[in-house]
C-alpha cells in the first residue's frame, strides 16, 4: 500500500474489479500527487487499463476506495469523471471519423451562443489556440477521417488538455508515435506538470517512463506491488518487481547458419506509399525492417503477403513467383504473416483458441471436405502448447486473454502452417517484458531451425538485438542495408531520416 | 509533429484536396460555396429538377396545370416526415422499421377520435398522435438502448406488434371521409400562398430537426454516436438518452404523419402505411445518409423522399408503363448508393493521398 | 521451449456445451408449444396438420438456410421475396410460351443465381452496405417481375408438376417438398458447420479484416453466400408457383421479413458471427406451429402477428437479460471467483 | 336490395338445418379476401345473420393482406377443423384450388362468393351479379355522364383480380361496340390500397389532362378516386363512377363529385352464400343446374349453369336513394 497523502490528487485504496469470473483488479492502490508525472507499469493484463477505466467512470469498481482530492467519488459515467476534472487518453483512440477535428475535441461541451446554439466560430478559434500550444498545424475544420495514427493521438491529447483537467491519464499514448512526436508530447506533459497538474503515464517502454516520470508504481496480477521515486530505482529493479521473477536475457539471439534466399522482392511499388523496394531474406536469417512510424514498412509487408495490391514489382518465394493480391496463394507458397494489429487483423477475438490456431490450416484438416471441431482441437493443441499459451481450455474465446497471450495464439496459428518465411510486424508491441523475452527466444529458435524471418519493429533495441541484417525504410524507400555487426542506433537512425534531411 | 507542418508541398488553398484537409485556408464564402456545391443534397436536388423538367417538357401539365404544382409538393409530405425521423435514427447507426405500423396506429387513432368525440379540437388530435407516436418510439428506444440489442431486430418485432395492435383495434372497421370533419379534411389540400399546408408542416419539421442536428449539442451527439458508438461511450456522451431521443423523434414524426395521412387520404383502414418503412429507409439512403450512421443530413433525406415520390409520378408521363415503375425505383436506389460510394471513396482517397503527400 | 503444455479441449462438459445454447432454448420452446398444441388444441393432432405445416413453411424454411449464412457473415438480404416473385413469373411465362417446366425451372434458377450474384457483387466487390443494396434490388427484382407479367397470371400448369409440389408420400402425409428441404438442409449444415468454407463464413462475421489476413477470400465468400441465396430463393419461387398453381408478379410479397424474423428467432446474431442452423430450423417451425395452432383456436391473424413480434424482441433481449441477471448475481457474491483464470495464470 | 320472395324462415331450410343430417350444428366459416375490408365486413354480417337464423355456428377468419398464399393456411385450418362449409372469396382463381380440393375431400362443402375460383375447385359460386350486367351498368353510368364522348380511364384493384379483369374485358368490348366516341386511355391498378389508389388517381389526371371520367370497379378504388377529385379542381369536370358502398360514397354523392355508382347488397350476398352452404351440407342441392333451395328471407333460388347462383342485378345508387342505405 503506498503511503497515503493528504494533498494527493488521486488516491485508490484496495480497488477490486471483476468481469464475470475474471479478476481484472484484485487490490489496486495508487497515490498521485499534484505537479507530478506518475508512471504506471506492469505486465500485460496487470490491470493498468482497468484501473484507468475505473478512475474514468467507464467501469464501476466492485469494492475499495476512490478519492479525488481527498473526497470519495463514485463515477457512474465518463461524463461525471470529466466534469470532476479527470481527462483520459485511452489505449484505443476514440475519434469520430465523420466529424471535424474540432468537433472531436469539443464534443458534448461545445461553446454555446445564445439559445443554446453551438458557437462554431468560438470553437474553431479555441481549437486553433490548442494546436498552437501543441505546436501542430492541423486544420480545425478538416474531418478526423484519414488522419495518421500520430495525428489521431494528437487530437486525443488536445482533447484531454482542453478539459483543463486536474488529472490527466495517458494509457500507452506513445505506442504509435515516433521519436520526434514523443518528444513533443513529453514537452507538453512537463509543462502541464509544471502548472501543478497530476499526470499518470502508462507505457511498456522503460526509457520513456524513466525519462518522463518522477515516480513509478508497479502492478502485477491486478495488485499493487510497489511505488518508488524514479531517482531511487532502476529498470532492472522495476522489471523484477513487475515480473515477480528473474527475466533472462531480453534478446537471446543465437547465431544461425544462413542458407539459400527464401524471399526475393524486386521493384515493388505502390504509388504514394513505397517505391522500388527490393530485398532478399535467406533461410535462417532474421531481417529487421526499421524506420520511423509511417515510413511504410507495414505496407511493404502487406503487399508482399498479398493483403494489399501493388502497382509494380515482383515477389518470389524460393524462386517461384507469388501472385499479387492473393494471401491464399502466399500462404500456399509458404509465407506466414503476423500483422501489427492483433485484435483487428491477427485474431478473430470472439472465436475460440482452437479455431484461431487452426484458422489457416483448417482446409488441410478436413477429411472428404468435412471439418470437425475435434480435428481442429487436435491440431491446435500442440501448437498452443509449444507457445505456452496460457488458457484454461482450447475452446475459450481469444477475447478473454491478455495481449501477450493473444500474440502467442497468433504466432501459433502461423507456425502451424509450417511456413518457410515468417513476416512479423511489431512482434512485441504492447507486450510486457517477460513475454517479450519469450517471443524473442522463439524467433531465434525458429531461425535456428532454418526459417526465414522478416521482422518489422519500431523498437530500435529489438531490431539491433535480434536482426542479422537491418533494412531501413524512409518515406517508402529502402535507404540502407546494414549488417548486424555495423548496426548501431546511429547508423539506423541516420538512414531512417536521410530522406527527410535531403528534403529540407 | 504533424507532418503537415514541416513539409513544403502543402496543398494549395482552393484545390480539391485543400477543401478536404485545409478548409480553413479558404475564405468563408468560398468554403461555404464549395461545401454546398459538392454536397450530396445538391446532387439529389439536381436529379429531382431534371426529372421534373423532363416530365414537364413531355407534358407541360406536369408542372403547369392547376393541381400539379400543389400535388408535386403535397404527395411527398408524408414520406418526408417519415424520412426525417428515419434519417435521425440512421445517423445514430440504428434503424426504425416500425414507422409504417406506427403511422397506421395514429392514423386510425385520428379517425377514432373524430368519430367518438365529435367536435374535438384539431390541436388535441395532433397532440394525441404525437404523444402516442412518441410513446411507441419510446418503447423502441428503451428496448434498444437499455437492452443493447440491434435496432433492426427490435423494430422488426415492433413492426409486427404495432401492426397487430392496430389490426386488433380496428378490425374490419374503416374510417371514411364522412366520419371526419370537413375542416380537418380540408387541411389535406389547403394551400397558403399556393403552397400546401401539409408540405409546410413537413418543411417546418424538417427545418427544426435540421437546425437542431446542426447546432445543438445533442444533435451533434447523434452524429458522434453513429460515427463510433464505442468511442461515444468512452467519451462520456449520453449515448442511451440520445438513442432513446432519436427513436422518440422518429416515432413522434411517424405519429404526425398518421394524422396527415388521415387528412390527405380520408379513408383509414388497419392496413394504412404497410411497407412505408422500407420506402422511408430508401429515401434516406437516396438522400445520402450513410446507412452505418455518422454522416448525412435530414435535408438530403427529405429531398430523397421527394425524389422517390416524384419519380413515381413522373414515370407514366415519361412513357414508362405502370408495371415497370418499381423496377425504375429499384435502379434509382442502387444508382444513388453507388454514386455515394464513388464520392466517398474519392474523398477518402484524397485524404489518404493528402496524408501521404505530407 | 522444451516443455509443451497440454490442454483440455473444452472448459465445460459436453452436456453444458450442447444444451445451454440459444438454439436449444428455441427448440425446447418449440417442443413445449407442440406438446401444448397436441394436448389442448382441437384437431392439431389430426393427420392433416403436419403436411399443411410443411407445405406452408417450405419457402421460408428453404430460404432461411442460405439467409443464415448471409446473416452470419454480417450482411442481410432483403431481396429474397422479390427473387421468389421473379422466378415465379419466369416459370409462368416460359411455361406459357411452351417451354417444359424443368427447362423453365432451370432458367429461373439461373436468373436467381444472377440476382444473387448482382447482390453479392455490389456488396462484396463494390463494398456497398447490404441493407441498402438489397432494399434497392428488392424493388428492382419485384419491379421486373411485375413488369414482365403485368395483369396476366399464368395458371395452366400441368397437373403432374403441381401435384409434385402439393402432395406427398403416404397419400400426402409426407409432402415431397421434404426431400429438397432435407437435402438442402444437410448440405447447408455441412457447409456452414463442418467445412473450412463455413469457418470462413463465421470468421468474416466476427472479424472480416482478420479473416482476410488469414487467407479467407472475404469477397468471394460473400459472393457465394449471396449467390446461394439467389438460387435457393429461385427454387422456392418454383415451388411456390407449382404449389399454388399460379405465377404472379406479386407472389410472396413481404416474405423477406418473415424469413429474417425466423432466422433471428433461431438465435442467429444480426451482427454476424454467431448462429446455428438447428436453431434456425427451430425458429421457422416455432413460428409455423404457433400460427397453425392459433388458427385452429380461431385466433385471428393480428394476435399471431403480435406473438411473433414479441418472440422476436424477447429472443434478442434474452441474452441481455441473462447477462443482466448474472451480473446481479455476481455483484451479490463478490467473494467468489477468486479461483478464476487469474489463479490459473499465476499457477502456470 | 335484390332478390325477392318471402322472408319466412320456416320455408325449407330450418327444419332440416337445425338438427342436420348428422345431428350436430352446421359450422360455417367465412373467409373473405382479407380482413379490414368493409365490403366483406358487410357481406359477412349477412352471412352471420343467416347462420344464426338456421342455428349453425358461424366463424370468420382471414389474412391481413389480400394474397392467395395468405388465404391458403386458413383453408387448411378449416379442413383440419372439419367445418361443414367454407364460404370464400378467392384472391386467385387457381392458387387456392388445391387447398380447397383438400378441404372438400375432407368433407367440407366449398361455396365461393364475390370472387370465384375455377369451377372444379368449389361446389357452388354465389354470383353477386352477372359479369355482363356489372360491366354494362358501369359503362352506361360513365358514358351517360360524359354524353357518350371523350376520354376515360379505369382504376382497378390488383392486376390479377379475377372478377375485375373479367369485367374490364367486357367493358372494353362494350365500349368498342357501342360507344365509338369514348376512348379508354388507361387501366391502372390501386391494389385495393387507399393510398396507392389515391396516388394513382392523381397520376392519371396528370398524365391524361383531357380525361372526362374514371370508372373504378372496386370499392376501395372508387372511394379514393372520389376523395382525390373532390379535393381538386377536377371536381365537377371529371366524373367518377363504378362500384362502391353507400357509406363510403355518401359524402361524395352529397358534394356532387359523384352522381351515381352501383353495387349489389353485400349483406344479401353473404346471406345467400350462407344459405347456399347450408343447402349443400343438407344435401338439399348438389350444385347441379336446376337445383333449387330457399334462402331465408331472400326466398327461392335456382342453381344455374356452372354451379352458379345469381343474386340479382346491380343496384344503382344516387343522391335520391342513397339516404335509405346503411352499409
Ligand atoms: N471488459 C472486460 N471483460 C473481461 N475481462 C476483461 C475486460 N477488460 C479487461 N479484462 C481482463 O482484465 C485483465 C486486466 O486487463 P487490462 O486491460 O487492465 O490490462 P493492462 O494492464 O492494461 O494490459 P496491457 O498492458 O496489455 O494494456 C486482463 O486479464 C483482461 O483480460
Ligand atoms: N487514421 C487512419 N485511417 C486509416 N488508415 C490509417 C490511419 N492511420 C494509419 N493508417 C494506415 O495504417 C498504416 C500504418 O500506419 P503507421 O503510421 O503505423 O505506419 P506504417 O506505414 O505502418 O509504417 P511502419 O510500420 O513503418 O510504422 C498507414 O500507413 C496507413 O496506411
Ligand atoms: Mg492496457
Ligand atoms: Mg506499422
Amino acid at each position: 500500500m503506498p503511503e497515503p497523502s493528504a494533498g494527493a490528487t488521486l488516491e485508490l485504496r484496495d480497488v477490486r474489479k471483476t468481469f464475470g469470473a475474471v479478476v481484472a483488479l484484485d487490490s489496486a492502490s495508487l497515490v498521485v500527487r499534484p505537479g507530478s508525472i506518475h508512471g504506471l507499469v506492469g505486465e500485460n493484463g496487470a490491470g493498468k487499463s482497468t484501473l484507468v477505466k475505473i478512475v474514468a467512470g467507464v467501469h464501476h469498481r466492485d469494492s475499495g476506495d476512490l478519492l479525488l482530492e481527498g473526497r470519495s467519488v463514485d463515477f457512474s459515467s465518463t461524463a461525471e469523471s470529466k466534469a470532476a476534472g479527470v481527462a483520459v487518453i485511452y489505449q484505443e483512440p476514440t475519434l469520430f471519423p465523420d466529424l471535424s477535428v474540432t468537433e472531436n475535441i469539443f464534443m458534448g461541451r461545445q461553446p454555446l451562443a445564445g439559445g443554446r446554439r453551438i458557437d462554431r466560430a468560438a470553437m474553431y478559434a479555441e481549437a486553433e489556440r490548442l494546436f498552437t500550444r501543441l505546436g501542430v498545424r492541423l486544420d480545425p475544420r478538416r474531418p478526423a477521417e484519414g488522419l495518421s495514427i500520430a495525428d489521431q493521438q494528437i487530437i486525443e491529447i488536445a482533447k484531454a488538455i482542453s478539459l483543463d483537467a486536474r488529472l490527466l491519464i495517458m494509457d500507452e499514448p506513445t505506442a504509435a508515435l515516433s521519436g520526434v512526436e514523443v518528444d513533443r508530447l513529453f514537452a507538453v506533459a512537463r509543462s502541464l506538470r509544471d502548472e501543478g497538474r497530476a499526470l499518470i503515464f502508462i507505457s511498456h517502454r522503460f526509457d520513456e517512463v524513466f525519462s518522463l516520470c518522477d515516480t513509478v508504481t508497479v502492478m502485477r496480477d491486478g495488485r499493487y506491488i510497489a511505488t518508488h521515486p524514479v531517482a531511487q530505482t532502476s529498470v532492472d529493479q522495476t522489471v523484477a518487481l513487475m515480473v515477480g521473477r528473474e527475466v533472462g536475457d531480453l534478446f537471446p539471439k543465437t547465431p544461425a547458419t544462413i542458407g539459400e534466399p527464401v524471399l526475393s522482392v524486386e521493384g515493388l511499388t505502390t504509388a504514394g506509399v513505397f517505391h522500388d523496394v527490393g530485398f532478399e531474406v535467406r533461410a535462417g536469417e532474421i531481417v529487421g525492417l526499421a524506420g520511423l512510424v509511417g515510413a511504410g514498412r507495414s505496407e511493404i509487408a502487406r503487399a508482399v503477403f498479398g493483403v494489399d495490391r501493388y502497382d509494380a514489382g515482383s515477389v518470389r518465394l524460393r524462386g517461384r513467383p507469388v501472385p499479387p493480391h492473393n494471401p491464399r496463394a502466399a500462404i500456399r507458397a509458404g509465407m506466414a504473416f503476423i500483422p501489427e494489429d492483433r485484435r483487428k487483423q491477427g485474431l478473430v477475438t470472439n472465436a475460440s483458441v482452437a479455431r484461431n490456431v487452426a484458422g489457416v490450416i483448417r482446409s488441410s484438416l478436413s477429411r472428404a471436405g468435412l471439418l470437425t471441431p475435434r480435428a481442429e482441437s487436435r491440431a491446435a493443441g500442440p501448437w498452443a502448447g509449444r507457445l505456452e499459451v496460457k488458457t484454461g481450455a482450447l475452446d475459450m474465446d481469444a477475447a478473454t486473454m491478455s495481449g501477450g497471450n493473444q500474440q502467442k495464439v497468433v504466432i501459433a496459428k502461423w507456425l502451424a502452417t509450417k511456413p518457410s518465411l515468417l513476416i512479423i510486424d511489431e512482434p512485441t508491441r504492447g507486450i510486457d517484458v517477460g513475454t517479450k523475452a519469450e517471443v524473442h527466444r522463439l524467433l531465434s529458435e525458429l531461425a535456428g531451425e532454418g526459417l526465414a524471418i522478416l521482422m518489422i519493429s519500431s523498437e530500435l533495441p529489438e531490431v539491433l538485438g535480434m536482426a542479422d541484417r537491418v533494412l531501413v525504410v524512409c518515406e517508402g524507400r529502402l535507404t540502407a542495408d546494414i549488417d548486424r555487426a555495423d548496426a548501431t542506433p546511429e547508423t539506423v537512425m541516420k538512414a531512417a531520416t536521410r530522406a527527410l534531411e535531403t528534403h529540407r | 509533429m504533424s507532418g503537415t507542418s514541416t513539409r513544403p508541398e502543402t496543398p494549395a488553398a482552393g484545390s480539391d484536396v485543400a477543401a478536404l484537409t485545409r478548409p480553413s485556408s479558404m475564405s468563408t464564402v468560398s468554403r461555404l460555396t464549395t461545401t454546398v456545391l459538392r454536397s450530396r443534397e445538391i446532387a439529389i436536388a439536381l436529379v429531382l429538377v431534371a426529372v421534373i423538367a423532363a416530365a414537364t417538357i413531355k407534358t407541360p401539365s406536369f408542372l403547369f396545370s392547376s393541381n400539379s404544382w400543389r400535388d408535386l409538393l403535397l404527395t411527398p409530405a408524408i414520406l418526408m416526415l417519415l424520412a426525417v425521423g428515419q434519417a435521425v435514427v440512421i445517423i445514430t447507426r440504428n434503424v426504425d422499421l416500425s414507422v409504417g405500423s406506427v403511422l397506421a396506429i395514429t392514423a386510425y387513432l385520428t379517425g377514432r377520435l373524430f368519430v367518438d368525440n365529435p367536435g374535438i379540437p384539431m390541436v388535441v388530435v395532433f397532440l394525441a398522435a404525437l404523444v402516442v407516436g412518441g410513446a411507441l418510439g419510446l418503447v423502441n428506444g428503451l428496448v434498444v438502448a437499455l437492452g443493447k440489442v440491434p435496432a433492426l431486430v427490435i423494430t422488426l418485432g415492433t413492426l409486427y406488434i404495432y401492426r397487430g395492435i392496430v389490426l386488433t383495434w380496428a378490425g374490419s372497421n374503416r374510417i371514411n371521409a364522412s366520419d371526419m370533419p370537413d375542416g380537418f379534411l380540408a387541411l389535406g389540400t389547403k394551400t397558403v400562398l399556393s403552397i400546401p399546408v401539409l408540405f409546410l408542416i413537413a418543411v417546418a419539421v424538417l427545418a427544426i430537426v435540421g437546425y437542431f442536428l446542426y447546432t445543438s449539442r445533442s444533435g451533434r451527439d447523434m452524429y458522434a454516436i453513429g460515427s463510433d458508438p464505442d468511442a461515444a461511450e468512452l467519451y462520456g456522451l449520453r449515448v442511451r438518452s440520445r438513442l432513446v431521443g432519436a427513436f422518440v423523434l422518429s416515432g413522434a414524426l411517424a405519429g404526425l404523419s398518421g394524422v396527415l395521412y388521415a387528412a390527405r387520404y380520408g379513408t383509414i383502414s388497419s392496413g394504412a402505411g404497410t411497407g412505408m418503412e422500407l420506402q422511408a429507409v430508401a429515401a434516406v439512403v437516396i438522400g445520402g445518409v450513410a446507412i452505418f450512421g455518422g454522416s448525412g443530413t435530414v435535408w438530403g433525406a427529405a429531398i430523397g423522399a421527394v425524389l422517390l415520390v416524384t419519380i413515381n409520378r413522373a414515370l407514366p408521363i415519361l412513357g414508362i408503363q405502370d408495371f415497370w415503375q418499381q423496377a425504375v425505383v429499384g435502379a434509382l436506389i442502387l444508382g444513388a448508393i453507388i454514386l455515394d460510394r464513388v464520392l466517398s471513396a474519392r474523398r477518402t482517397r484524397k485524404l489518404v493521398e493528402a496524408r501521404d503527400a505530407s | 521451449m522444451t516443455t509443451t503444455r497440454s490442454y483440455q479441449s473444452h472448459q465445460h462438459p459436453i452436456w453444458r456445451r450442447v444444451l445451454v445454447t440459444p438454439e436449444v432454448a428455441v427448440i425446447a420452446l418449440l417442443v413445449l408449444v407442440v406438446v401444448w398444441a397436441e394436448t389442448s388444441v382441437p384437431n392439431f393432432s389430426g393427420p392433416l396438420t403436419f403436411p399443411f405445416l410443411v407445405l406452408d413453411a417450405a419457402p421460408i424454411l428453404l430460404i432461411a438456410l442460405p439467409m443464415t449464412l448471409v446473416i452470419v457473415t454480417g450482411e442481410i438480404d432483403l431481396s429474397v421475396a422479390s427473387v421468389v416473385g421473379l422466378s415465379s413469373v419466369l416459370v409462368g411465362m416460359l411455361h406459357h410460351d411452351g417451354m417444359s417446366i424443368p427447362v423453365a425451372g432451370v432458367i429461373a434458377l439461373a436468373v436467381g443465381l444472377l440476382c444473387g450474384l448482382l447482390n453479392g457483387f455490389l456488396v462484396a466487390y463494390v463494398g456497398l452496405p447490404s441493407l441498402a443494396v438489397t432494399i434497392g434490388t428488392l424493388a428492382l427484382y419485384r419491379g421486373i417481375a411485375v413488369g414482365l407479367l403485368g395483369t396476366k397470371a399464368v395458371t395452366d400448369f400441368p397437373l403432374k408438376w403441381t401435384n409434385l409440389a402439393q402432395s406427398g408420400f403416404f397419400t400426402g402425409r409426407l409432402p415431397y417438398i421434404v426431400v429438397p428441404i432435407v437435402v438442402l438442409g444437410v448440405v447447408f449444415v455441412l457447409l456452414l458447420h463442418f467445412t473450412s468454407f463455413g469457418r470462413g463464413v463465421f470468421d468474416i462475421g466476427l472479424n472480416s479484416e482478420a479473416a482476410h489476413f488469414s487467407g479467407v477470400d472475404v469477397a468471394r465468400t460473400k459472393l457465394v453466400v449471396f449467390a446461394a441465396t439467389g438460387v435457393v430463393s429461385a427454387f422456392a419461387g418454383i415451388y411456390y408457383t407449382l404449389r399454388y398453381g399460379s405465377a404472379r408478379g406479386d407472389n410472396a410479397t413481404g416474405l423477406e421479413l418473415q424469413v429474417i424474423a425466423a432466422v433471428l428467432l433461431g438465435g442467429v446474431s444480426i451482427f454476424g458471427g454467431r448462429g446455428a442452423l438447428h436453431g434456425v430450423l427451430g425458429g421457422v417451425l416455432l413460428i409455423a406451429v404457433i400460427s397453425s395452432a392459433l388458427r385452429l383456436e380461431n385466433v385471428t391473424v393480428n394476435v399471431i402477428n403480435i406473438i411473433i413480434g414479441l418472440l422476436l424482441v424477447l429472443s434478442v433481449l434474452s441474452s441481455s437479460l441473462l447477462a443482466w441477471v448474472s451480473r446481479l448475481r455476481s455483484a451479490g457474491g463478490v467473494g467468489r471467483g477468486r479461483s478464476g483464470p487469474r489463479a490459473r495464470r499465476v499457477a502456470a | 336490395g335484390t332478390g325477392g320472395g318471402n322472408g319466412d324462415k320456416a320455408s325449407g331450410g330450418s327444419g332440416s338445418g337445425g338438427s342436420g343430417s348428422s345431428g350436430e350444428k352446421i359450422s360455417v366459416t367465412f373467409l373473405p379476401k382479407n380482413l379490414g375490408n368493409p365490403y366483406f365486413d358487410t357481406s359477412d354480417k349477412g352471412g352471420k345473420e343467416a347462420v344464426q337464423q338456421f342455428g349453425g355456428t358461424y366463424n370468420e377468419v382471414g389474412p391481413d393482406t389480400a394474397s392467395p398464399d395468405a388465404q391458403v393456411p386458413f383453408i387448411n385450418t378449416a379442413a383440419q377443423q372439419g367445418v361443414k362449409a367454407l364460404v370464400v372469396s378467392a384472391n386467385d382463381p387457381k392458387a387456392i384450388g388445391s387447398a380447397l380440393n383438400q378441404a372438400r375431400s375432407a368433407g367440407t362443402k366449398v361455396v365461393t362468393f364475390d370472387s370465384d375460383t375455377d369451377p372444379q375447385y368449389r361446389d357452388l359460386f354465389v354470383n353477386q351479379a352477372s359479369a355482363e350486367g356489372i360491366a354494362k351498368v358501369e359503362v352506361d353510368m360513365a358514358t351517360k355522364q360524359i354524353h357518350d364522348s371523350g376520354e376515360i380511364a379505369i382504376l382497378s384493384a390488383s392486376a390479377n383480380a379475377t372478377n375485375q379483369n373479367a369485367w374490364i374485358k367486357l367493358m372494353k368490348a362494350d365500349l368498342a361496340k357501342n360507344h365509338p366516341k369514348v376512348k379508354l386511355d388507361a387501366v391502372v391498378y390501386g391494389n385495393d390500397d387507399d393510398q396507392t389508389s389515391f396516388d394513382k388517381t392523381a397520376a392519371l389526371l396528370q398524365s391524361y389532362p383531357n380525361l372526362k371520367a374514371i370508372i373504378s370497379p372496386t370499392t376501395v378504388g372508387i372511394a379514393a378516386a372520389a376523395r382525390y377529385i373532390s379535393t381538386s379542381n377536377y371536381k365537377g369536370k371529371v366524373a367518377v363512377t363504378g362500384l362502391g358502398t353507400p357509406n363510403q360514397m355518401r359524402k361524395y354523392v352529397k358534394d356532387g363529385t359523384v352522381s351515381e355508382f352501383a353495387l349489389w347488397n353485400p349483406e344479401d350476398l353473404g346471406y345467400l352464400a350462407a344459405y347456399a352452404a347450408k343447402a349443400l351440407v343438407d344435401k338439399q342441392i348438389t350444385g347441379k343446374q336446376g337445383d333449387t333451395f330457399t334462402a331465408g328471407k331472400l326466398g327461392k333460388y335456382t342453381v344455374g349453369a356452372d354451379s352458379t347462383v345469381l343474386l340479382g342485378d346491380p343496384f344503382v345508387f344516387n343522391k335520391a336513394n342513397i339516404g335509405k342505405f346503411n352499409f
